[in-house]
């Protein structure tokens, strides 16, 4: 099983450069520590910055710079300022390219749902359903299974949904997997340790095995 | 140039009523119009339909109006941090209206723009569609959303001048821009006012047509809400 | 009957301190020249400033300050500079305040004619549609009769219109009218030597005349 | 911070093709891309839609492009000053569709932040509302305008630095930070290029994502209409 820096270590692979990202909170955030060095990407913050820096030092914290899980932070050379209206004219007109972010459930035609569980006191959206409607890529950090064991990858969402018909690929704590347009999850790589009749077993929705799968290897 | 200036938030804010919609800039308590909230608590108001981001947290922004039960229905999208907000929710005290940040910037956005309704992809197929149109542009759905608009729009900008022109600082611009144009009376407080003609007028983020009083703010607190460090 | 200045001369007695207020082409650019010192007013030009100040000397020209009629300006203390698109938010949400715009033809509910002129060369309505559908007040500047000495105050407008029920009042060469909500040209004021019954005969449209109608003084 | 610099205009514009949507920034000639318009001139096109505030004149601009019968249509608010562009419109060689200008410059801004429609009541009432959908929001008629994108946005700047962030000068601004949003490709010339970081995060006008490629541009010509003084 992947830990969760695993999992981020795993989904950095998937950035290519060039791209402007946005990273959700939680599992997401840790995916900057694991983006190589050389390539040029930019990561958005939907408060208002393109270009976040490292977490501050002791010296260097500004109250007026946050990012939108409101952690102090800084600014890398080239960045930019903008109002939140701006923020999400670049997010939903796409020019965001890639949002990473974690998930309650996903549907086999890529439905997700992180916002809302009935019956607990709900905090709101905040900016995700406007990130999932809008990127062309959209790639899940998530467990594959609830504490209680059952699986979170879908034939259709039971929770309340962020978006419809949007994520693109799934890294889990067992699996890479992409949705596919026509629906459904196709395995790609296991988790070390991990077999297929293990992800088999834990996957609800429709699960596409072709061929040999590989296991992930980190270094 | 016309002189916005008043001495200070309790002048900005005397004629502010009960059962009004005010908009307050901020994300977290970052770019909060700290003074005119102070302000607002000495005032005996009730009823206020709250448009902000976020609801503060217990002992600091919007919370503190909470806790005064000023506040009828809160419009946000993310109204995670605060005890009081959640116990007054639960208990059917407070009306809560959730939506989707891009959503609520761009609402605001075309209420000060004089644009009553756009489409958004932002919520298709979800919750937050319900009752509202949906069509279709370019083979892709997207929901019909109407403009926001306020009684009285709290911002808080860095600098700003006598006219009424704000230039914010770092990530604290966020929702602010958006609201001053949204409020039929905008109340700007600035960390530092300065005479009309000191702003390199090619700087300005909020031209002063938007704002119509505006006041030196004091004793800022700007709290952090996660203070995030790395060793250095 | 008034020259273009004093058509500008006696709009500008119409604004108040504290104002933003659109001048268009052609005789409203005059009414700066009447507007008061001690008016706190700003002026704003389309294509992005609030504060156009005085034309320049041939020592302050800068091509990259220009108004709305493409001519070279200055910018007065307190101004602010924005894109199109900031600058049409601002008017089509009600914050400039006054329209002073020239016209080819009003209608007594208002309508206004000023973009287009069938047969010949279309040239654009630039910013007209948009200033005279979103201020609350609208002024007309403009010529009583055209050239033949047909009125331009008509019950109808026989041109391509700009915009429907919008002018609030008119500065002829021959009177001062408001433009009833209900309907109607009211007579306010006359211009030097100039009778009533001269503004009866040259009103197309529904004229209303209540008591006297004093003439217009000029310093 | 991603390198968007290219080396000039020619390089900038290789890959534009005949029958494409373009847009240029600009208010008369003020904050034209004259360098990417000659290099333009300098290739086989045809069949350019081209979307621009104005038509340029007849020997400055995009009035250029039309002298080269490289453009099919032009979407403007205004073209009066402009004798080419008359007797092509009048011959029938020439399409144009004319816009109120604060609706050009939000269809264009709707583009790049991903609004497919919106409601103006700018036209209602006019020809420019035959059929298009008429809606009344709060008692008063709107009409429904859909967003422009451009397959490729030319927009000239006064500054920018090598990652794309561009900052505008006086009433040069204009249509340039929402055409930088809504092409495909945008294309910026600046006439300061100046490496990643050393403009004020704060003071950026149009954010670097939005632009895919820029030059140093060279021998702005800045050409005056009414060159209008008062003796001083």
């Amino acid at each position: 099983m992947l830990s969760k820096d695993q999992i981020a270590q795993r989904i950095a692979r998937e950035v290519k450069g060039g791209q402007y990202i946005n990273l959700g909170i939680g599992i997401p955030t840790l995916v900057a520590n694991y983006i190589p060095e050389n390539l040029e990407v930019v990561l958005q913050s939907e408060n208002g910055l393109l270009g976040i820096g490292p977490f501050p030092t002791e010296a260097e914290i500004d109250p007026d710079l946050i990012n939108a899980g409101k952690q102090t932070i800084t600014m890398v050379k080239g960045s930019a300022l903008f109002s939140s209206a701006e923020s999400f004219a670049m997010i939903r007109g796409g020019h965001v390219q890639l949002t990473i972010l974690g998930a309650m459930e996903v549907s086999e035609n890529g439905d997700i749902a992180n916002w809302k569980i009935p019956g607990k006191m709900v905090k709101g959206m905040g900016g995700a359903m406007d990130l999932v409607a809008s990127a062309d890529n959209i790639i899940v950090a998530m467990q594959h299974c609830s504490k209680d064991g059952k699986s979170k990858l879908l034939k259709e969402c039971s929770l309340p949904i962020t978006g419809i018909r949007c994520v693109k690929k799934i890294v889990s704590d067992l699996a890479v997997l992409d949705v596919l347009p026509e629906g459904g999850f196709k395995l790609l790589e296991r988790a070390p340790g991990i077999s297929v009749e293990e992800i088999i077993a834990k996957t609800e929705g429709k699960l596409i095995i072709e061929g040999e799968i590989p296991e992930m290897k980190f270094d | 140039m016309i002189n916005k200036t008043v001495a200070n938030a309790a002048e900005a804010v005397k004629d502010v009523f009960s059962d009004a919609v005010l908009m307050f800039g901020g994300f977290g308590l970052s770019g909060l119009p700290e003074n005119s909230i102070a302000a607002l608590l000495e005032k005996d108001l009730n009823g206020l339909t709250c448009i902000s981001n976020n609801a503060g947290v217990d002992d600091f922004g919007i919370g503190l109006m909470l806790k005064k039960r000023m506040v009828k229905k809160m419009i946000s999208s993310y109204v995670g941090e605060n005890a009081e907000f959640e116990r007054q929710l639960l208990s059917g005290e407070l009306e809560v209206e959730l939506i989707p940040q891009g959503t609520l910037a761009e609402r605001v956005r075309a209420g000060g723009a004089g644009i009553p309704a756009f489409f958004t992809p932002a919520g298709v197929g979800t919750e937050v569609a319900e009752g509202k149109e949906i069509r279709e542009f370019d083979g892709k759905l997207y929901l019909m959303e109407r403009w926001l608009r306020a009684d009285f729009s709290f911002v808080k900008a860095w600098k700003g001048d006598t006219s009424g022109n704000l230039i914010f600082k770092g990530t604290a611009r966020n929702f602010n821009p958006m609201m001053a144009a949204a409020g039929k009376i905008t109340i700007a407080e600035v960390e530092e006012l300065v005479p009309a003609g000191e702003l390199d007028p090619n700087q300005i983020h909020t031209p002063g047509i938007y704002v119509q009083r505006i006041f030196q703010g004091v004793n800022y607190e700007k709290r952090i809400e996660q203070r995030t460090i790395r060793k250095s």
